[in-house]
């Protein structure tokens, strides 16, 4: 990334949270797990070296996306689903920029679908922040493609019957080199996730669990619930065993199967060791999502699903440019000439 | 050796050579244009190719064609009846014949009229056009020309096949012999075409000879043309082509007034060239992005705008169409844009390959809400690079998505262009934040100049961070406002600051004839020629009759009312239903008179005269 | 107790109820609605939500609103000012007090006045409204209603919290009693609504008797008003709302006609309850499809319409603008399809939850190439109804793709409606391939009637196998055709099948006012109310003008030109920059004049009287 | 399937491929790969024993997407890239139908991409055959997102710089529920595959390799030129080792890491036994697409790689509306009336 680690602030004292906010009333429902993502980033901004003016945020429509009005950066709230295609091209324009792509799951992953899979395919060096309430917000509750089949929503009063999409699946399945999860609930983790994204020269995908207190309360209490959490969540960190349930419990392979194993009988280090440059492995935890309650329930996993570096487009682009800069005509007049003049006298 | 007279007479001339797709006419109708546009005359071309890739061989919808008229006058259209008519094969005779005039010459490949061609292009029985009556009226020149070409070739060592796609170079060698002009320009491009292949040359060449003296020395012949070179306006030409000049356009706005230019689109005919021409031109920093489909096109546009890019996307009009929610973003977000819509033969897929100027109001209207864009209309292949600098100029200078109107018969037709010099370029000047736009040291996005033009600022600028979005703002501050003062007030600034425009613009003139006259002809993008060639030919003839042309079509020119309403009766050809008809009607409330053609092809000038005939007679009957 | 009078004089009332968004106010309009209807009033109603889903409590973007006006005689809209403004809080006060006509009664809920609700609501110094001089004009009422509902309610066992939400319910019973209304029907409500829940039934029917008896016993008033039931029409009435009708018109259409309903769609606001509504009723069969995206969901609405279904999508401007490309395929496929566009504020997202008519030239034209749809308009809530089935019966007998338009005030807006039953529903026939649909028993899908319409061939039938698309077509076989006089003809039929639509729907009616009067009001839309109520008020005055409202903007009705010529003016009320008006000056070179107003919100009666006057007044002195 | 299994040509003769060819002349190009394909389809359906008229072809824009009309069937050439929008609605109105896909790689997964993934997460019952000839041909020659990297084309003359989507891998992370690939010239395998496809109840996806022969000749050389083929590609067979190369070599698993070995060495039984209901081992094999000729070059798997059985969506709204009409009001009047009635007299 062509950043320019510049002193942010300018005048030699840092930067912090409260810079970034703006002078707008933040609209989102009290109580909405927007709020929390929104401190985590930008509590997360000001350690990262980039001066607020080189930082973007371009978001599509829902509630999620009023986002950009909250951050003091530059920022554009676009169309619905298409926040993806233009930070596509800003970022094509200029890669010098640090841009943020925020959207629901219905912008990403309904109207939006196609811009977000051919992003990760081509690699942009942005950060994807999926706000995934699994509903539509803005709309006032209708089901979204990550809603389970027979949720009750008022546009299937009787239950949908659509199989929803696994994000982290989908990413993977579309060549995306950086895939995540974390949730409004954990801000440590988030702050984490935040950084690897950032850090990470590709387009980074966060699947941000994200509590829509009005319409779909509750859809991610079993990860977020004090009873039930510990049992349901599995951090991933690198090169570290798949453990969780307050480390009780640890996940093994029997072949490709993942099973739970009490961690009285196995030790921990014999358990899966996370590698987040194994695609296959990474598609496996993706696949956590398909084991209900009533199949042996797996934990859904939070973290580092999959990460490897591909060259970005937009740095292939610029390198093609400067290659034929060095080459060919770069005259206008020879350009506007053309090959095959004649001359009237 | 016979006398054969030169026929000095003739002061323009209409070519189309036809064949099959794989006979190489683009080819040869392009090497006869270069030839004669260095010789001096004045011309203008249209390449007509099949609807499907590769239509099977010798059919009728594989025929390809090449069409041009040269002359020693000005030249203003590929001309509505050929004078030679050059086929290879008789499927290319079955489709274009009708449109010989009647004693033209036709100069046929006998080869090409066997019985399996015959049946191919479905003569009836099978019967020979070359050998029966049915051609009487015209002067035909049956030659074998593949025969002969072999003949001459049978000792170059290349192949049945290779030897085979030699024969329109014998063709284009007896044109050039029928129309007095050397071959020796295209002598030395296949000279150097073939660098690396001298047997190839040199096959090409002594089949293009061949051709020449053939001319020379057969027979059959008894007419001989010399065109004399065109009083053209002196200075240095080439040819251009419509979505050439668009793509050059383009990258002239951005490259003399130190823009990056980013061009995002999704590949349509017949638009698609413009992608391909410019990504030919990465030395001058041009950014390409084939986009996913036409949506990421227009969006990753304005995002590149956004960032500070002169940005463009182009499509044709079903790609147009998906583009319109995001148009309606940029007229919000009044950012720079330019949308070039490269129309065809609507409605839906229509007739993809075919020409038509059917999208006009969609570009005006086709949008939720009021969202008015400025709309400009180029009227010939070379005034694309006039009018797309302009579009950039204006989205530029007035912070605003402009769309360019341009379509498959200009985009693909071609013509000889005076092409300017940096130097003649204007320069063009964004509107940059200055201290005027702060209250309070805060900056107002949405501050603006007594034209409504708010200022253009790019991130990276250290204070000037703001948010843009697609919901209403509120004056100055941009922020969103729900307020209705503040949205009726928003909508008139939007509206005003689009007309405003027309005081950036320069007025309306009258291409031909006066003010006053009892006929104006009202015309818009490329039926230009076509119009102002009839009406060339009726002033000579004595008719009161003018014509304008639009390339303004919103806001229109400040003067057009004054101007339109000078005139006892209007008449508007359009190849539409009547679009701009409907404009001039509703703004000016003149009984303006439609002249529609839908056909896919453009308006030929008999049928331009015969439409002024017609009316001109109304206005002096009824005065 | 103290003697107090009823006046009896009022023929109408406005009423707005006011609160936070939590305050139940919907509800509390609701049933007041409900009341009045079956006491016979007539009545219209506005529910107003803010923008946000839930803005923080007590500040102005968190105030929502409903509106109703009741009247023993005819009303037409939900009135301009208010009589009576509730005020749950004081953000909700400071946001509607401009709309209280001068001398109208505030009731104010005192405690929704406290420090900390003055500060939310951005009253300068925290002053109290309530208690200093500011609304001498008006007559104020401040209860502290939520602490006399606590106190109602001290012994039922409720929560602090389940307590306050009764409040509302306080409110009603002292208006109900205000307007002399029974809180009878109410009280059956609660019983109904909580009956697993008695003691929140309980609760709430005492605030209401609270409510209802703190009028009679308060010494506070002096004024009770009864307004007597409007002499409606014979018959049986329930309360509809514009989304709720438009789905009930496709559920008639469908089901009293044998069709399969098929309502492809993806929410957006204010289109989004019509989904809802229709996916309620998969006992009638109907299939709702939330698609991913606009462009999905007409598609997979013209899949169902080649499938057999009376298919229908329906979205918002952004939505719509998405579904152009597709609607144009429709148009080359003449398969029946209903678009339904409810209009908000635009350009872009612009103001989603605001009304506007900005999209009608959108309608009429946002599509590539030639592509002609009829446009149906709604004119009030309870028009959706017919104007819907209206539309699928053309679309269905004249195999076209139809456009119906509404918009967010009568979408949400809701008024009584003498409901039809099934035997007042006209038949709708579609016109199936017969013996002469064939040619040497080939099926000609593409073979027309006289009106130009073609046979709809469902696939499962043998014998009947054919292929649609979006290329030209061949006239009769429907084949692929790039033959230029083929497509000129297509064309020209694709327009006459619309225009000939314009036979088979009744001539245009005067609304209000006779032929030849000095001043015409053309309208269309949600305007109807508006206009025709000061249209009403106005010709009483004795001033010469008239009403004429369009449902059918393409084709217009066949007597249209021959009706606007009889007027001396016409002036043409619109929520957008004068759309409709560049129509009909185009069409019949009238020089219409247009009103406009792009505020979000509805024309007031008021603000048509002016412009009425206004141009009457020209007329007259230039008379 | 409800689809009616009747005497196909009513009249006791059963019906042969010339049945499903239209008068319509075919206008690809000579030697197209298009052909091809339209000749195994018009061979396989006379054995379906569904009645002509009850099967219907949709297509979007493109080469491929003539193809309706050149079948005897009922058919649909919509606009670029919904064909899958289009079958979605006639399938949820007409379930009876048997529904037909055919599209492009521009068409299906470049402006088509969204409702393709979307179509798989639904599991329609229709089949959908890619024509992936790795290029746009009907516009005559730019990259499609299934072009190599690198590929010089009209529309980038010094090569693209986007990397391709493996549409497999998609489908996969679509949700699809029948994955595979097949080719233009091994006119059984295709046959084969659109046997098994239309057996699928649910989304069926065939890649199918397509030549083009004008704007990219060869694209899929190794895999069908007699030199290579058999060191290059790997016939899925369920149940069956995967061995190739004239049965000379076989796949095993090391870990998840496919290798490459000599089956004079190994016995074929050793060998990685394919089970197509494996969806991490479709993952795997999906990924064979990524070791190119320097990394130990994997053969390229033609076959089925996944099948799954999941309800449809038509079925399960069918069920819906089936269930309702049971318990709730069918009465027009009653729904016009509605509940609240009053009446003026
Ligand atoms: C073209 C278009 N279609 C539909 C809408 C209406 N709309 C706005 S947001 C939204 C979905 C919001 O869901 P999600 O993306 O999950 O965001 P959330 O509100 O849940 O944060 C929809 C359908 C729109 N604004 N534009
Ligand atoms: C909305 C729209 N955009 C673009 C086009 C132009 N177009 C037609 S086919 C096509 C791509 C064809 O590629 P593919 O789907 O791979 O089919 P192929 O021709 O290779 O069979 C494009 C871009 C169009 N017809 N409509
Ligand atoms: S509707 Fe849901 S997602 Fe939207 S702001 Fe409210 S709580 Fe948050
Ligand atoms: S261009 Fe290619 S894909 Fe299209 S018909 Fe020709 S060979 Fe086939
Ligand atoms: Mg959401
Ligand atoms: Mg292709």
């Amino acid at each position: 990334m062509s950043v320019q680690v510049l002193n942010p602030s300018g005048n030699g004292n840092p930067l912090t949270a409260k810079d970034y906010a703006t002078d707008q009333d933040v609209r989102w429902c009290p109580g909405c797990g927007d709020y929390s993502i929104l401190k985590q980033v930008q509590t997360v901004l000001p350690t990262l070296g980039i001066p607020k003016e080189k930082t973007v945020f371009v978001s599509g429509i829902g509630c999620a996306a009023r986002y950009p009005y909250y951050m003091n950066t530059y920022g554009m709230h676009s169309i619905h689903g298409r926040a993806t295609a233009v930070a596509s091209g800003l970022k094509a324009a200029r890669p010098d920029l640090d841009v943020w792509i925020i959207t629901g799951d219905g912008d990403a992953l309904s109207i939006g679908g196609n811009h977000f899979i051919h992003l990760l395919r081509r690699n942009f060096n942005v950060n994807v922040l999926l706000f995934n309430n699994e509903i539509y917000g803005l709309t006032k509750g209708q089901y979204s493609p990550t809603s389970p089949k027979g949720k009750v929503t008022k546009s299937m009063p009787y239950g949908s019957v659509d199989h929803p999409f696994n994000p982290i699946a989908l990413a993977l399945g579309a060549e995306g080199t950086f895939v995540a999860r974390s949730m409004d609930r954990d801000p440590k983790h988030l702050r984490d996730m935040l950084l690897a994204a950032h850090q990470h020269k590709g387009s980074s995908f966060i699947d941000i669990y994200q509590n829509c207190n009005v319409f779909n309360d509750g859809a991610f209490g079993l990860f977020t619930d004090k009873d039930t959490k510990d049992d349901h969540t599995l951090f991933l960190e690198e090169d570290k065993p798949l453990v969780f349930g307050k480390e009780t419990k640890g996940i093994k392979l029997d072949g490709f199967k993942p099973i739970v194993v009490s961690l009285e009988e196995n030790a921990a280090d014999e358990c899966w060791i996370h590698d987040p440059k194994d695609k296959i492995k990474a598609s496996i935890l993706s696949s956590f999502f398909e084991y209900d309650m009533n199949q042996g329930a797996l934990p859904r996993p939070f973290g580092i699903f999959y990460k490897n570096d591909r060259a970005t487009y937009e740095d292939l682009l610029a390198e093609q440019i400067e290659e034929h800069k060095k080459k060919d005509n770069t005259d206008l007049d020879k350009l506007l000439s053309g090959e095959n003049v004649w001359e009237v006298k | 050796m016979k006398e054969i007279n030169i026929n000095r007479s003739k002061k323009e001339v209409v070519i189309l050579f036809a064949g099959d797709s794989g006979d190489g006419i683009q080819f040869t109708g392009g090497q006869f244009t270069e030839t004669v546009e260095l010789f001096g005359n004045d011309i203008s071309t249209f390449p007509n190719f099949p609807a499907e890739i590769r239509a099977p061989i010798g059919t009728e919808a594989g025929v390809s064609g090449f069409q041009l008229k040269f002359g020693s006058v000005e030249v203003f259209t590929p001309g509505d009846q050929y004078d030679v008519l050059v086929v290879m094969n008789a499927a290319a005779l079955k489709v274009n014949l009708h449109n010989l005039r009647p004693g033209g010459v036709i100069v046929a490949n006998t080869s090409g009229f066997d019985s399996k061609n015959l049946k191919l292009a479905k003569y009836i029985d099978d019967e020979n056009p070359l050998t029966n009556d049915s051609l009487e009226n015209y002067e035909v020149h049956a030659i074998d020309i593949s025969k002969l070409t072999k003949e001459a070739l049978k000792d170059s060592g290349l192949s049945v096949k290779e030897i085979d796609r030699c024969k329109n170079m014998f063709v284009l060698g007896f044109i050039y012999w029928m129309f007095s002009q050397s071959p020796d320009n295209t002598i030395k491009f296949i000279q150097h075409k073939f660098k690396s292949k001298p047997e190839i040359a040199d096959a090409n060449i002594k089949a293009l000879k061949t051709g020449y003296h053939y001319g020379e020395t057969s027979e059959t012949f008894t007419s001989r043309y010399e065109v004399k070179p065109a009083p053209l306006q002196k200075g240095k030409y080439r040819n251009i082509s419509g979505n050439q000049a668009t793509a050059l356009g383009m990258v002239a706005a951005a490259s003399h007034n130190n823009f990056e230019l980013m061009y995002a689109s999704y590949p349509i005919t017949p638009a698609s060239d413009i992608l391909h021409e410019l990504s030919k031109h990465k030395s001058f920093g041009v950014k390409t992005f084939q986009a996913e489909d036409e949506i990421a096109a227009v969006c990753a546009a304005i995002g590149a705008s956004f960032g500070g890019s002169l940005a463009i996307t182009g499509s044709s009009g079903p790609g147009i169409a998906l583009k319109a929610e995001a148009m309606g973003l940029a007229v919000m977000l009044e950012l720079p844009l330019v949308v070039v819509n490269v129309q065809r033969g609507g409605p839906s897929t229509g007739l993809p390959t075919k020409t038509e100027q059917a999208d006009l109001l969609q570009m005006l209207y086709g949008r939720n809400g009021e969202a008015p864009m400025p709309v400009f209309a180029a009227a010939s292949p070379k005034d694309c690079f006039d009018t797309i600098y302009e579009a950039c100029r204006i989205a530029i200078e007035h912070m605003t998505p402009v769309v360019v109107l341009s379509d498959g018969y200009i985009a693909n037709g071609a013509e000889p262009w005076r092409f300017p010099t940096s130097k003649d370029l204007k320069t063009i000047t964004a509107r940059r934040p200055d201290e005027n736009d702060f209250l309070n040291d805060k900056f107002l996005p949405y501050e603006r100049d007594e034209h409504e033009v708010r200022p253009w600022a790019v991130p990276g600028i250290k204070g000037l961070e703001h948010r843009l979005g697609g919901l209403e703002k509120e004056l100055r501050t941009g922020n969103v406002s729900y307020n209705p003062e503040n949205h009726q007030e928003m909508i008139r600034i939007r509206e005003k600051k689009v007309n405003d425009i027309a005081l950036d613009l320069p007025d309306q003139i009258i291409h031909r004839g006066n003010e006053g006259a009892d006929l104006l002809v009202l015309g818009w993008g490329s039926t230009f020629g076509s119009i102002e060639r009839a009406v060339k030919d009726l002033i000579e003839e004595g008719v009161s009759v003018a014509h304008i042309h639009l390339r303004h079509i919103n806001p229109f020119p400040k003067n057009l009312e004054s101007l339109l309403k000078s005139f006892k009766r209007v008449i508007i050809p359009e190849m539409n239903r009547g679009q701009l008809s409907k404009l001039i009607r509703e703004r000016f409330l003149i009984d303006a008179i439609s002249v529609n053609k839908t056909k896919g092809i453009p308006f030929s000038v008999e049928e331009i005269k015969q439409a002024i005939l017609k009316y001109q007679d109304h206005v002096s009957t009824s005065a």
